[in-house]
C-alpha cells in the first residue's frame, strides 16, 4: 500500500526466455521426483511430507517466475501471501480442535 | 491466581445476593453458583462500564452543547498515556474474565469418578434416558440427588442440545459420536430440559423434565414396572413416552400434526386428497403405522415416521384406548 | 482542496433514462441502486420479523412449527445476506470511498457493476425459493438437518454463494482502490476513517468470503451427491461445518459492524466539530479487529463439541478483540469533549450507536466467557447481543448515514423533525424490544423456538411491542427519505460544517466527482 | 461508458480515472492478485478438509489413491507444466513485438487444456464404470474401507473444481486470444494477457499439489 504516486515511466520488465524455460525445466524434473519417491521408494510415514515438500518447492517456482512474483513490489507478495498466511489459521483452529477431542475410549467409564 | 479467583468470588457472592441473581433460574446445583457468581462479577463490571460509557457520552453532549455557531474547539489529536490506560486497562480486566471463566468451564468439563452413568439418546423430538438396569425413559429423566450424573449422549438424525438451565450446563448432542455432561443435584424437585440446537418443525416441543428425587425412591423407580395401570393410562404414558407429544396436542391446539382432542368418533375428516374419513379404531391404526398413506389436510407429508414394527399390538390397543378418552 | 462549481450538471442528470442507469458505471449511481434494492430486502426482513414478534407475542401457537422456522430463517438470511453484510459498503461506501479518497471512480467501475447484477441475481434466486419448498435451516445451514430436511436448500445455498461472488468483488474493488487511486497528497494517514473502516471490510470480503463459498460449495454436493464431508451417516464431521461456516461468519459480523464504526467516526467528528481523538489508534484498531477476528470464531462453538482446549484458546483470543473495540469506544468519548456538540438526527443516532453498541459489547465479553456462555448459548441472550450489535449498531449507524449523507447524495434536505422522531421510535423500541430478550435468555428460552413454557410470556408480550414500535419508526424514517427526494429544500454544498473531501465538492455531485484533481495537503479533521 | 483517453501515438489507452497506462496496469494487476487470494482460499477450504479426513482415515484414502491411474494423473501435470510454460512465454513475445510466436504460445496452451480435460474425461469414465463415485452414488463392491466413498466425494470435488477452472482458464484464454488477433496488444498494453496467464498459473499452481496428494501418497 501507499505507492499511489510516480510511477508514471517504469518499463515492464521482461522475463528472460531462458529463465522460463529452466524453471519450465525444473518444474519437470521435480514431478518426475515426485513419482519417483512416491512410487519406486517406500518412505513410509515421511511420503506424505516428502511430496507435500516437493509440490512446495515446484509452487514456489510456479510463483516467483510464472507468475513473475520475483519481480513484483512488495505489494502483490503481501496480498498473495496474506491467502496463505488465513487459510493456515483455518487449517491450525481446525486441526486443533479435532486433535485435542476426547478419545472415544475416555468417554465411557 | 487462585486467591484472587478466591477474592473475587467473595466479592461476587456479597454482590450477587443483592440483584445479580434476579434473572438467572433456581441454583439446582454447585457449579451453577460459580456460574451465577461470574455473572453478577460481570454484571456489575458490565454496568460500571455501561456507566462510564453512556454516562460520559451524555455528560460531554449536555457540557460541550454548542452555544453559538463559531464555537472553536481546541485541537486534540491524541494523549499516549490515557489511549494506553484504556486499553490496557480493559486487557486486564478481559483476561480476569476469561481466567475466571476457564476455571468454572474447567470444573464443568472435568468428569467426575466413579459417577452414576446414564445414556441419552436424542432424536426428532423426544429424549430417550437409558439406563444401565435396563429402564428406558422418554422425555422424564429421573436422577438421584446428591450424586454425581455423569450422562453419555448420542444422536439418532441431526444436532439436538441438552440444556437444563437450572444446572447452567449444556451441551450438543452430535450425531455419530459422544458427548459428555455431568451435574450433582444439590435438591430435589422437577427441573426443565430443553433442547436448544435447532432441529427441525417440533424444535420447540423437545422438551423434557428432570425429576430430582431421594436415593432410595430412584433406586425404587428404576425397579417399578408397568403393572396396575389401566389400558388408557398405559396409552397415556406410550403417548409421552414414543414421542407423540411433541407434534400432538390433547387440547385441541394444532402443532406438527393434528390435536387428538376430540378425534374419536369424529366424521367429515378430511384429507390432503379431498376424500372425507371417520375416525375409528381402523383408521387410527393406519394412521400410527403408515402415516403418510393419507395426511389430513393442512398437514404436511414425509414428518411423521412409521411406526410399523416399532409399536406392539398391546401397545396400538393402548394407544386407541387413550385417544378415546380424549374428548 | 476541489473547487465547488454550482453548475447545474450532476451525477444524477448527467444522463437520463432507466437505461442509464442500468448501464452505469459511476460509482454513486451504484451505490444508488444498491440502496433502493437493499432498502426493499430490509422491508422483507423487517415484515418477517414482524410475523416472528407476532407468533411470539402470547404462548402457544399461530403458525405451525415449520412455518415459524421458515419465517425464521428469512429473516435472518435476507438480513444477513441480504441487507447487513452488504449495507453500508455498497451503499455509502460506494458512494463516498472514491470521493472520500479524492479519486474520480473506484478502480474497476465495470466489475463495480457487474457486482450489482451478481448481487440481483443471487437476491432473486435466494427470493424465488420462496414460492417452491421455501427454506427453513436457519441462515447457519447446520448440517446434517440441512442435508436432511426437505426444502430448497440447495438453491439457497447456491443464492448465498453468488451474493458472496458479488461480496468479494465489491472488496476487491475497494481494496484496490484505496491502495491504487488515492489523490496526490492522500497519504493512507490522511484518509477518512470511514474509508479505514470499509478497507478493512473489504479485507475481511475478500478473506472469508471464499471459504463461506466452497463451504456452501460442499453442503450443495452434500445434498446432490452425498459426498459426506460434514454427514455423520458417511464419515464425515458436522462440527467441521461450523469450523468452516464461522470461519466465513465470525468475520462476517466484523463486515457487518466495520463500516458502521466508520459511520459513527465521521458523524461524531463532523457534529463535535473537533477533530478526532486518537485518529492513528481508530484506524488501526479497524485493521486489528479484522485481523483478530480470524482467530476467533470458535466462540461460537463452546457447547458444539468441539474440544475443551479449543474453546479455551477461543475464549482467549475472543476477549483479546474486546480491546481494540474498547478503545474506538473512548476514543469517540474523547472526540466529544470540549468539542461544539449540535444535536441533529445524524447525530442523534451516532449517540444512540455508542449506548446500544456499549450494551452490546459488555454482554458480548460476558457471552466470550466461556463457563458462562454455556449457559447463556442458543438462548435468547445470545439473540439479544446480537441485535444489540447488528441493529443497534449497524442499523442504527446505517440510517444515521443515510441522513448525513442526504444532503450530500441528493442536494435536498430532510425533514428534520421526523428524522427525529424516526430516532425516537427506533432507539426506544429497540430497547423495548431486545432488553427483555437478555433476561429471557438469563432465564432460559432458548432461541429459535416457535412456543415457549408460559412462564417467558409476559416479557415477550413487551418484547412484540417493542418490535412493531421499531417497525413503525423504521416506515418514518422511509418517509423521511422519500419526502426529502421529493421536497425542494435546496441543500448547500456543505450543510454540517464538516471537513471531508465529499463536502468539498458541490451537492450533489458531479459526474466526475472533482473538477480538478484535489491535492491534498492535511489531514480529513483539521477543525482549528 | 467510461471515457477512454487517447494519448498522441494512439496506442496507449486507459480509463479516465488512471493517470497514465501504467498506473492503470498496475492497478489491474494488483486487482488480479487480490482475486488470486480468495482462488487460494477456495481451494484451501477443500485441502483442509482433505487432510483432515486424511489423517482421520489414512487407510481410505491410501485405497482410494490405489484405484487412481497416476499415470494419467503424471501425464496431465506435465501437460498443465508445459501450458503454463507457453502462457508464461505468450507474455514474454508480446513484450518483444513477437506477435505471430505469441499467437502460437497461446494456441498451444489452449491445445494443453484439452489435452488436461480428455484425460481427465478417460479418468472419470473408468471411474464412472467401475462405480468408484461419490457418497450415494458409490457401487464399488469390492471396497474393504467403509469410508471409500468419502474418499470419491473429495476425489471429484477437487478435480472437479479443478476441472471447471481449467474450462474457465481456456475460455478466458480464448478471449486473450481473440483480442490479440485483432492487434489489441502490443509491448505497451497486455494487461489482459497478464491477468488471464496469473489465472492460469493458479490453475498449475493447485493441479501441483492435487496430482501427490490425491494419487501418490492417498
Amino acid at each position: 500500500m501507499g505507492q499511489n504516486a510516480n510511477h508514471g515511466h517504469e518499463e515492464h520488465h521482461i522475463i528472460p526466455f531462458s529463465i522460463l524455460r529452466n524453471v519450465c525445466l525444473a518444474l519437470l524434473v521435480l514431478t518426475i521426483l515426485t513419482v519417483f519417491t512416491a512410487k519406486f521408494i517406500h518412505l513410509g510415514v515421511l511420503a506424505t511430507p516428502v511430496a507435500f515438500l516437493i509440490a512446495f518447492v515446484k509452487a514456489m517456482l510456479v510463483m516467483a517466475y510464472f507468475m513473475g512474483l520475483k519481480y513484483e513490489g512488495n505489494g502483490n507478495r503481501i496480498i498473495f501471501g496474506t491467502g496463505f498466511f488465513f487459510l493456515a489459521v483455518l487449517a491450525f483452529f481446525c486441526v486443533l480442535d479435532i486433535w485435542t477431542r476426547l478419545p472415544v475410549q475416555d468417554i465411557f467409564s | 491466581m487462585n486467591w484472587f479467583l478466591a477474592l473475587m468470588n467473595t466479592v461476587a457472592v456479597n454482590t450477587a445476593s443483592a440483584a445479580g441473581k434476579s434473572f438467572m433460574p433456581p441454583v439446582g446445583t454447585e457449579i451453577a453458583s460459580d456460574v451465577d457468581n461470574l455473572y453478577s462479577f460481570l454484571l456489575w463490571t458490565s454496568f460500571l462500564g455501561c456507566v462510564i460509557l453512556i454516562g460520559g457520552m451524555i455528560f460531554f453532549a449536555v457540557k460541550y452543547k454548542r452555544r453559538t455557531d463559531n464555537d472553536k474547539t481546541p485541537y486534540i489529536s491524541h494523549n499516549m498515556a490515557l489511549e494506553f490506560l484504556w486499553s490496557f486497562i480493559p486487557l486486564v480486566l478481559f483476561l480476569v474474565v476469561f481466567a475466571w471463566g476457564w476455571k468454572v468451564y474447567h470444573d464443568m468439563r472435568v468428569m467426575p469418578e466413579n459417577a452414576f452413568e446414564i445414556h441419552v439418546q436424542a432424536k426428532q423430538w423426544q429424549w430417550d434416558f437409558m439406563y444401565k438396569s435396563g429402564k428406558v425413559s422418554t422425555n422424564d429423566f429421573f436422577v438421584p440427588v446428591g450424586i454425581p450424573v455423569k450422562l453419555v449422549m448420542a444422536s439418532e438424525d441431526v444436532l439436538h442440545s441438552f440444556y437444563i438451565p437450572s444446572m447452567r450446563i449444556k451441551q450438543d448432542v452430535v450425531p455419530g459420536r459422544y458427548t459428555t455432561l455431568w451435574f450433582k443435584a444439590d435438591k430435589t424437585g422437577d427441573y426443565q430440559i430443553f433442547c436448544t440446537e435447532y432441529c427441525g418443525a417440533a424444535h420447540s416441543a423437545m422438551l423434557a423434565k428432570m425429576h430430582v428425587v431421594p436415593a432410595p425412591d430412584f433406586e425404587k423407580w428404576l425397579q417399578e414396572n408397568e403393572e396396575g395401570l389401566t389400558l388408557a393410562q398405559k396409552g397415556e404414558k406410550l403417548y409421552n413416552s414414543k414421542g407423540c407429544i411433541a407434534c400432538h396436542s390433547t387440547d385441541g391446539s394444532v402443532k406438527v400434526g393434528p390435536s387428538w382432542k376430540g378425534l374419536w368418533g369424529s366424521t367429515g375428516h378430511t384429507m390432503a386428497n379431498g376424500k372425507s374419513v371417520t375416525v375409528d379404531e381402523n383408521y387410527i391404526r393406519e394412521s400410527i403405522l403408515n402415516p403418510n398413506a393419507d395426511i389430513v389436510k393442512g398437514f404436511s407429508a414425509g414428518l411423521m415416521p412409521a411406526q410399523q414394527g416399532l409399536l406392539t399390538e398391546d401397545q396400538l390397543t393402548a394407544l386407541i384406548e387413550y385417544i378415546k378418552t380424549l374428548k | 482542496m476541489g473547487n465547488t462549481h454550482a453548475s447545474g450538471d450532476n451525477y444524477i442528470n448527467h444522463e437520463k433514462g432507466l437505461w442509464s442507469w442500468l448501464t452505469t458505471i459511476d460509482h454513486k449511481r451504484i451505490g444508488l441502486m444498491y440502496m433502493i434494492v437493499i432498502l426493499f430486502f430490509f422491508l422483507c426482513g423487517g415484515i418477517a420479523a414482524m410475523l416472528i414478534r407476532l407468533e411470539l407475542f402470547a404462548s402457544g401457537p399461530l403458525f405451525d412449527g415449520n412455518t415459524y422456522n421458515q419465517i425464521l430463517t428469512y429473516h435472518g438470511a435476507i438480513m444477513v445476506f441480504m441487507v447487513i453484510v452488504p449495507g453500508i459498503p455498497a451503499i455509502l461506501g460506494n458512494f463516498f470511498l472514491p470521493i472520500h479518497i479524492g479519486a474520480k471512480d473506484v478502480a474497476f467501475p465495470k466489475l463495480n457493476l457487474a457486482s450489482w447484477y451478481v448481487f440481483m441475481a443471487g437476491a432473486i434466486l435466494a427470493i424465488s425459493t420462496l414460492f417452491t419448498t421455501k427454506i427453513d435451516t436457519g441462515w447457519t445451514f447446520y448440517t446434517p438437518y440441512s442435508i436432511k430436511t426437505g426444502t430448497a436448500v440447495v438453491t439457497m445455498v447456491m443464492a448465498a454463494f453468488i451474493m458472496g461472488m458479488s461480496s468479494i468483488l465489491t472488496g476487491l474493488n475497494f481494496i484496490v482502490t484505496v491502495h491504487k487511486l488515492r489523490a496526490p497528497g492522500m497519504t493512507m494517514g490522511r484518509i477518512p476513517l470511514f474509508v479505514w473502516a470499509v478497507y478493512s471490510t473489504a479485507i475481511l470480503q475478500v478473506l472469508a468470503t471464499p471459504v463461506l463459498g466452497i463451504t456452501l460449495l460442499l453442503l450443495a454436493m452434500e445434498r446432490t451427491l452425498g459426498v459426506g464431508i460434514f454427514d455423520p451417516a458417511r464419515g464425515g464431521d458436522p462440527v467441521l461445518f461450523q469450523h468452516f461456516f464461522w470461519f466465513y461468519s465470525h468475520p462476517a459480523v466484523y463486515i457487518m459492524i466495520l463500516p458502521a464504526m466508520g459511520i459513527v467516526s465521521e458523524i461524531i467528528a463532523a457534529f463535535s466539530r473537533k477533530t478526532i481523538f486518537g485518529y492513528t489508534a481508530i484506524a488501526y484498531s479497524s485493521l486489528g479487529i479484522a485481523a483478530v477476528s480470524f482467530f476467533v470464531w470458535g466462540h461460537h462453538m463452546f457447547v458444539s463439541g468441539q474440544s475443551e482446549i479449543a474453546g479455551i484458546v477461543f475464549s482467549f483470543l475472543t476477549m483479546l478483540v474486546g480491546v481494540p473495540t474498547a478503545i474506538k469506544m473512548f476514543n469517540w468519548l474523547a472526540t466529544m469533549y470540549r468539542g461544539s456538540i449540535s444535536f441533529e438526527s445524524p447525530m442523534l443516532f451516532a449517540m444512540g450507536f455508542l449506548f446500544l453498541f456499549a450494551i452490546g459489547g459488555v454482554t458480548g465479553i460476558m457471552l466470550a466467557t466461556v463457563g458462562l456462555d454455556v449457559h447463556f448459548h442458543d438462548t435468547y441472550f445470545v439473540v439479544a447481543h446480537f441485535h444489540y450489535v447488528m441493529v443497534g449498531g449497524t442499523l442504527m449507524a446505517l440510517t444515521g448515514g443515510l441522513y448525513y449523507w442526504f444532503p450530500k447524495m441528493f442536494g435536498k434536505m430532510f425533514n428534520e423533525f421526523w428524522a427525529r422522531i424516526s430516532f425516537v421510535l427506533i432507539f426506544i423500541g429497540f430497547n423495548v424490544t431486545f432488553f427483555p430478550q437478555f433476561v429471557l435468555g438469563a432465564m432460559g428460552m432458548p432461541r429459535r423456538y416457535a412456543d415457549y413454557v408460559p412462564a417467558y410470556e409476559s416479557l415477550n408480550k413487551i418484547s412484540s411491542i417493542g418490535a412493531w414500535t421499531i417497525g413503525v419508526g423504521f416506515l418514518v424514517a422511509l418517509y423521511v427519505i422519500i419526502e426529502g427526494l421529493m421536497s425542494k429544500r435546496i441543500a448547500p454544498a456543505n450543510p454540517w460544517g464538516a471537513k471531508t473531501l465529499e463536502w468539498q465538492v458541490q451537492s450533489p455531485p458531479t459526474h466526475h466527482n472533482f473538477e480538478v484533481e484535489p491535492v491534498v495537503t492535511a489531514g480529513p479533521y483539521e477543525y482549528r | 461508458m467510461s471515457t477512454v483517453n487517447q494519448t498522441a501515438k494512439g496506442e496507449h489507452h486507459y480509463a479516465h480515472h488512471f493517470r497514465d497506462a501504467m498506473h492503470e496496469f498496475l492497478t489491474s494487476k494488483e486487482g488480479i492478485w487480490v482475486f488470486m487470494v480468495t482462488e487460494i482460499l477456495m481451494f484451501g477450504g477443500l485441502f483442509v478438509g482433505y487432510f483432515i479426513f486424511h489423517a482421520l482415515y489414512p487407510e481410505t484414502f491410501h485405497e482410494g489413491a490405489s484405484h487412481l491411474a497416476w499415470k494419467m494423473g503424471a501425464l496431465n501435470t506435465v501437460v498443465l507444466i508445459a501450458s503454463s510454460w507457453t502462457m508464461a512465454l505468450s507474455i514474454h513475445y508480446i513484450q518483444r513485438g513477437l506477435n505471430s510466436k505469441a499467437t502460437m504460445c497461446l494456441i498451444i496452451t489452449i491445445l494443453c487444456g484439452f489435452i488436461f480435460m480428455i484425460v481427465k474425461y478417460f479418468e472419470y469414465t473408468s471411474k464412472i464404470q467401475h462405480g468408484l463415485l461419490p457418497g450415494k452414488f458409490f457401487h464399488y463392491h469390492e471396497a474393504v474401507s467403509q469410508q471409500l466413498p468419502l474418499y470419491f466425494g473429495f476425489y471429484f470435488c477437487m478435480t472437479g473444481l479443478h476441472g471447471i477452472h481449467v474450462v474457465l482458464g481456456m475460455s478466458l484464454i480464448g478471449w486473450v486470444l481473440y483480442r490479440h488477433l485483432k492487434g489489441e496488444f502490443n509491448p505497451h498494453y497486455f494487461t489482459a494477457v497478464e491477468g488471464v496467464g496469473i489465472f492460469w498459473h493458479i490453475v498449475d499452481l493447485i493441479w501441483i499439489f492435487l496430482f501427490p496428494l490425491l494419487y501418490l501418497v492417498g
